[in-house]
């Protein structure tokens, strides 16, 4: 074993225990910091597949924003008393069996697959794949207008949270 | 390049506008209707200039203007989008952007721009009127600028789907007109018919958009692109795709790929079986019925069948038999032609006639089509939009005078109704006679008309190559127009005034004329560009080239079918015939319709559209109803254990109520008395089909997620 | 060296127990956490397809990124619609939120 | 290369050279990159004692006090002083405290700080780690301050930590808004995202090419540190202490010298994105007089802080809002485009300087006469409130 597959190990560990954690924390607060867990842990995934832009971004994105919106979130509509709630609907069994299911049918399936033992081939040492990733998000023959509207659909999502999350006027 | 760039810019005035006036000018009525006049403007002039610059080119059809970008990268693939314009959109186009710019101009007269605010009236319903002078006046429409925005948007539609370049484009065209025609239909959503008439339009061409999607998907995945020249110029492709087989047996790749597009097309074209929803679309303001019906969204549903020809078509060559899809076309469309028309004989509202009309000449195109005559049925797309678009917004100027008169008057009449009519002619007599042309072309009223023209090059079509079913078909559907033609136009117009309010009936204001003259010019002009070469007497007088020029749009021009009399005479004598019958039986017509005695029952039946409405209701509607329920029951109680000892108890209470009742009570009470509670108790429990928990629903999603793995996984581990 | 498939049975492990949170958990916000799981494990998937099978062009991060946009839209609203519930019912279970049924 | 030259390295080959002697290849780099973040963040932590002395010195003669003057020589030993009694003191967790949360959270925030030491180039040469996207990593691991601070303020149990937490979130993630887009300016200037290139690109500093961006980076780094005039989270005379009311001892301790440290970390970043780095004469052959630049240059950003906050009083929290969202993000949205356009007109020109400056000026004076304008508007609508009724004496 390489060190970079004990690091593999430790880390999908990491993430599979934050990310039950997360699932089964009945406490909210609690559940969403070991989202926070997870996400960095992937965030570490995504370091050791050599996309580092998409780790920084993912710490930016998920931990700073989302993780944080979550929270705070959270915080607004939790009332003590719910703290000791059931943190599970009626439909857990099913949802468990389902899930499980899923997760040993999609392990099957991608153990099937003929490319799932390839092994990485190297990057070359010359590339900077953040300058490529930018050039490919902004040049015409690349993903300019995918990149433009997803821009859209965040401004979009922006005011549509605004819109939504605002406190209604009287009589309507 | 210069002629590929106006292409790009034609549709887009309109959603500019759309944006403008729905986010800044909603509240000044002029500024809005300006924005949305000019737009279509715009658009208006750039498409004439796209269309010159066409019929400019020798071979079109070859080379025609086309532009693409690239918009989304597919692996190795880039999946473009662009614009085309070839002899067929540049036709189509021409029409397009003709009726909608009158209809534009005609909105502002139609919803009473310039008249006072009416006392009662609110958004969400037509204007009640207002009272001036001690007399009612007509008011001008609530939600004025937001009709604007919703046609600008509409129009926007309608140009995307007529100048892209693939199947997609195409598509995201189409589903823009058909939220339009929702929104538009359901303008007046305070009335619960309109919301229904909307709910019923939307979801019916619903039915028929998923399968052509489902069209469009599986020709992606045959021919790795949606390239309307790309697929339908590559005769090996179309050969390859006709001769490989379908999941269906019998029927090949290209046959299953047309045959899913065309049931959208039956959906958007309102073909029986799918032709429900448009008489019911009447319910919104007649310029939107106009757009609708008329020059633009039904014709799309034809305009895609003629863009998907060549693969409608695949495997089939003139002279030789029909394959399966386009028999299936000539089948439904002779019979959608025929059925619609019988029902119009019956219709009292005027618009309903012509929405009935339309569905029958509709049919008429598809009949055309599935019988190969390319350019005949395209011809008659471009006259029908001409004078069908006349027709529903001469409906409305009658309707509107009609309106006045009630107002006037104060009676309490349907407006609508051509039995409260009569005599309209002296009162409105621009309307009388532009609606009288555009009745005559809409009966094919021999030499002048432009419908005269086209109707005939189909049925000389079919009767050339030999489709007598069809031939035969379509020409008692000729001669059943002319009759309810004619009929409307007696009653409406000729004879005296039934009504008070007809009497006091006025003409409409410039700004509906004007559009009507325009569009009169062209139920009558827009024939002549068709005139069959061989005619006695005409043929050669003016040039023919519309065969010509839209026929290049096919890889083989196909021939013009050689002249012959007997479907001339034909279409003469059944148009003549059915407009002077017509006129007879209605010349006298009082209160009633003095068809009702001699056909009795059928009468009836036509009255009720053969009850196809109630039929769907009583065939999907309902069990999906009992079925929804029934599924809950079976499948959604909750906990297992719990809904099962849930359960056992449901059946030892009912066990108990019936030893109860055997016991207690008279035998055919208790059994009374069982049947009811048991029902009720069902019904209790079956409804809880829908528990309004996203969870539940998302169960059943992952569920159905997991069954395609499932599959998918036994299918590779085979 | 790390085979591909690892990445993907960590993906796919993470998937499952996403699902499993959107599916059984009670909480609103539990469920939205839970979609952040499967879109996180769908894009380690899409970077390691990346990463292993074509790293000369740059699609896969590119559509990770994507998935960033999509995903903090996602909880943008999602969040202001659990807001805006929780103002009108005082509750944000999933399982009483449930005025849409029969 | 000789050891008076560049110490740091000529010890680290040293220790190296040891080790690669005694272990195989992967644990001697192991130990290698750790002594080097055991040396990093002591130095951080270390400095932190000498910057509270400061600190306190410096703000007493703004007070026109004294200052600490009995530990020790001018009282530099008052901080060891303070560090042995919150040691000594009693640690306390509220009983109905989350415990988890409550204990990790003042870790977490020195953890947040330390973080951005990773890759703060102090000379050439001498960087933790020459990320590529450096800059976009300050702006991530920032993201775990915002994060312990909510972990206090939630766990804490009390309401006034809560409300603290709530205006923390509310004022940091707002001003990391217009902080992230101001750091885009220095990213176009150097036309990369990693910190050695930032340092190295700056032969004229970027605070002369970008003077505004430069002031709205410090601005929303005041408000990101939570200092005064943005206290809000901490005011003391509204929410007695805001997220770390409940915490004492040595956990207090490290909030607050994660504080003290995140100040004078925003005085480094000033410092390398706009005043140049490491740059000075010399400092390219004696790595040494680089970090000795740089700390000069960290400290008078520090400095700018320190008067800032002795100077200003508290803002209210909508103005503090406002602030942010009507100014400062606009202005810093007008700035990027500005620059971006300016880079790419005046490529290699010899008028790309004046042209920054000219358009810098124009958005500053733009800016003033829409704020002067949008103030009159304001004034002219300020609501007048009613006039209460006065208690009269019976």
């Amino acid at each position: 074993m390489t060190a970079e597959q004990g690091v593999f190990l430790f880390i999908s560990f990491v993430i599979l225990f934050s990310a039950y954690a997360m699932v089964t924390r009945s406490n909210l607060v609690h559940a969403a910091l070991f989202l926070v867990v997870t996400l960095f842990g992937v965030a570490v995934v995504f370091v050791l597949l050599d996309a580092g832009f998409l780790a920084v971004v993912q710490v930016l994105v998920y931990i700073g924003a989302i993780a944080i919106l979550m929270i705070f979130a959270v915080m607004l509509t939790q009332d003590n008393a719910a703290k000791e709630q059931e943190s599970l609907n009626t439909n857990y069994g099913w949802a468990l069996l389902l899930s499980a299911l899923f997760a040993f049918a999609l392990i099957v399936m991608l153990g099937q697959w003929q490319d799932a033992g390839a092994i990485a081939p190297a990057l070359g040492a010359e590339r900077d794949t953040v300058v490529e990733l930018g050039a490919a998000l902004v040049s015409p023959a690349g993903y300019v207008i995918p990149f433009e509207v997803a821009s859209v659909l965040l401004l979009a999502a922006l005011i549509g949270a605004l819109v939504v999350a605002r406190p209604q006027k009287k009589g309507m | 390049m210069t002629t590929e760039i106006l292409i790009w810019l034609i549709p887009l005035p309109p959603l500019l506008a759309f944006f403008l006036i729905l986010l800044f000018t909603r509240r000044n009525h002029a500024l809005s209707h300006t924005l949305g006049v000019g737009a279509a403007f715009l658009s208006w002039l750039l498409g004439m200039i796209v269309f010159l610059a066409a019929i400019g080119v020798e071979h079109l059809g070859e080379q025609p203007f086309t532009s693409s970008v690239g918009w989304l990268p597919l692996g190795s693939d880039v999946f473009s989008v662009g614009v085309l314009i070839d002899p067929l959109s540049a036709v189509t186009l021409f029409f397009v952007a003709w009726t909608v710019l009158m209809i534009f101009i005609y909105s502002i007269g139609y919803h009473n721009f310039g008249q006072p605010k009416g006392e009662h009236d609110v958004p969400g319903l037509p204007p009640h009127g207002a009272n001036q002078h001690g007399h009612g006046v007509p008011s001008v429409e609530p939600m004025y600028a937001r009709f604007f925005a919703f046609i600008a948007l509409f129009a926007f539609g309608m140009f995307t789907l007529v100048v892209s370049d693939n199947l997609l484009t195409l598509f995201v065209g189409w589903e823009i007109m058909g939220l339009c025609s929702y929104l538009l239909i359901g303008f007046w959503y305070a009335k619960p018919s309109a919301r229904a008439a909307a709910i019923k339009a939307f979801i019916t061409t619903r039915v028929g958009d998923v399968f052509m999607l489902l069209g469009i998907v599986a020709l992606y995945a045959a021919t790795g692109t949606l390239n309307f020249r790309q697929i339908l110029y590559s005769p090996e492709l179309l050969q390859q795709l006709a001769s490989t087989p379908s999941v269906i047996a019998g029927l090949s790749a290209a046959g299953l790929i047309g045959l899913l597009l065309f049931i959208g097309a039956v959906g958007k074209s309102a073909q029986w079986p799918l032709h429900v929803w448009l008489p019911d679309a009447m319910e919104g303001p007649t310029p939107v019925s106009a757009m609708i019906h008329a020059a633009t969204m039904v014709s799309a549903g034809v305009y895609m069948v003629l863009r998907m020809f060549p693969l409608l078509s695949a495997g089939w060559e003139h002279g030789a038999p029909l394959n399966t899809t386009m028999t299936v076309m000539a089948f439904i469309g002779a019979f959608t032609a025929l059925f619609a028309a019988t029902i119009a004989l019956t219709q009292k509202d005027i618009k309903r006639v012509l929405a009935y009309s339309t569905i029958s000449q509709l049919g008429y195109m598809i009949a055309a089509l599935g019988i190969g005559a390319y350019v005949a049925a395209a011809f008659h797309l471009v006259t029908h939009a001409f004078f069908k678009a006349l027709l529903f917004l001469g409906s409305g100027s009658v309707i509107h005078g009609m309106e006045h008169g009630v107002l006037h008057t104060g009676e309490h009449i349907d407006p609508q109704d051509m039995f409260n009519m009569g005599g309209l002619r002296n009162r409105m007599p621009i309307t009388f006679w532009t609606f009288l042309i555009g009745g005559l072309s809409l009966s094919g009223f021999p030499l002048i008309t432009a419908g005269f023209w086209s109707k005939d090059e189909i049925l000389a079509d079919a009767f050339g190559n030999g489709h007598l079913l069809v031939f035969i078909t379509l020409a008692v559907a000729a001669l059943l127009t002319a009759f309810y033609t004619m009929r409307q136009i007696t009653l409406t117009f000729l004879g005296a005034p039934r009504t008070q309010a007809a009497e006091h009936a006025s003409e409409s204001v410039r700004t509906m004329t004007a559009p009507l003259l325009v569009l009169a010019v062209f139920a009558i002009g827009a024939g002549w560009v068709g005139i069959p070469e061989h005619f006695p007497g005409l043929g050669g007088l003016l040039p023919g080239w519309f065969h010509e020029f839209v026929g290049g749009t096919l890889v083989a021009n196909p021939e013009a079918v050689a002249f012959s009399i007997e479907p001339l005479l034909v279409s003469v004598g059944v148009a003549l015939g059915g407009l002077t019958l017509g006129w007879l039986v209605y010349r006298k017509a009082a209160e009633a319709d003095p068809l009702r005695k001699p056909l009795g029952a059928i009468y009836g039946l036509l009255e009720n559209k053969y009850y196809f409405d109630e039929l769907y209701d009583s065939l999907f509607v309902q069990p999906a109803k009992r079925l929804a329920e029934g599924f809950s029951y079976m499948f959604l109680d909750r906990q297992v254990i719990d809904g099962a000892l849930h359960r056992v108890a449901q059946a030892g209470l009912s066990l108990g109520s019936i030893f109860r009742n055997y016991f207690d009570a008279p035998v055919v009470n208790g059994f009374g008395d069982l049947t009811g509670s048991l029902t009720q108790s069902f019904g209790r429990l079956l409804r809880k089909v829908q528990t309004g928990q996203v969870q539940q629903y998302l169960l059943f999603v992952a569920l159905l997620a997991f069954g395609g793995l499932f599959y998918y996984l036994l299918s590779v581990l085979q | 060296m790390i085979p591909l498939s690892w990445y993907l049975y960590l993906s796919a492990g993470l998937f499952g127990l996403g699902l499993y949170a959107v599916l059984a958990r009670k909480n609103a916000i539990a469920i939205l956490m839970g979609v952040e799981l499967m879109l996180n494990a769908v894009n380690i998937n899409i970077v390691a397809f990346w990463r292993y099978l074509t790293p000369q062009n740059m699609s896969g991060q590119a559509f990770a990124v994507m998935v960033f946009a999509v995903a903090a839209a996602e909880v943008a609203v999602g969040l202001a619609l659990v807001i805006s519930v929780y103002r009108r019912r005082k509750t944000v279970d999933a399982s009483e939120i449930n005025l849409m049924k029969w | 290369m000789s050891f008076f030259q560049d110490p740091v390295a000529a010890i680290s080959e040293l220790i190296s050279n040891f080790l690669n002697g005694l272990l195989p290849q992967v644990w001697a780099d192991l130990i290698m990159t750790l002594l080097g973040v055991v040396v990093v963040s002591s130095f951080g932590l270390i400095i932190v004692i000498f910057l509270i002395w400061v600190e306190r010195k410096i703000a007493a003669r703004f007070q026109d006090r004294l200052g600490p003057n009995r530990a020790g020589p001018y009282g530099l030993l008052q901080t060891f002083a303070d560090m042995v009694k919150l040691v000594t003191k009693e640690d306390v967790i509220p009983e109905k405290a989350d415990r988890l949360a409550f204990n990790i959270a003042p870790i977490l925030s020195v953890v947040a700080v330390l973080l951005i030491w990773a890759v703060v180039p102090f000379a050439p040469g001498w960087i933790g780690t020459d990320l590529n996207v450096g800059v976009l990593y300050i702006a991530a691991v920032g993201s775990f301050g915002i994060l312990s601070v909510l972990m206090a303020g939630w766990s804490s149990n009390n309401k006034y930590a809560l409300l603290g937490a709530f205006r923390a979130v509310a004022q940091l993630i707002s001003y990391e808004v217009p902080m992230l887009i101001t750091l885009m300016v220095p990213v176009l200037l150097a036309r990369g995202m990693g910190m050695m290139d930032m340092v190295e690109d700056q032969a004229l500093w970027f605070i002369v090419l970008a003077p505004v961006s430069g002031i709205i980076f410090l601005v929303s780094s005041i408000a990101e540190i939570g200092r005064t005039p943005f206290d809000l989270l901490e005011a003391e005379s509204e929410i007695v202490a805001g997220y770390h009311t409940e915490y004492t001892g040595m956990k207090f301790g490290m909030f607050f010298a994660a504080e003290f440290l995140h100040a004078f970390t925003v005085g480094v970043l000033f410092a390398i994105f706009f005043l140049g780095g490491w740059r000075g004469p010399g400092a390219q052959d004696f790595p040494l007089l680089g970090v000795i630049y740089l700390m000069l240059k960290a400290f008078f950003g520090y400095f700018i802080v320190m008067w800032v906050r002795s100077t200003l009083p508290r803002i209210r929290i909508d103005h503090m809002l406002a602030l942010n969202w009507k100014f400062l993000t606009p202005l810093s949205l007008a700035l990027l485009i500005l620059t971006a356009i300016v880079e790419k007109v005046f490529e290699g020109h010899a008028w790309r300087v004046p042209a920054l400056l000219i358009g810098n000026a124009v958005i500053l004076i733009l800016s003033y006469f829409i704020t002067r304008a949008a103030s009159r508007r304001a004034t002219k609508e300020r609501v007048t409130f009613k006039k209460r009724p006065m208690a009269k004496p019976a």
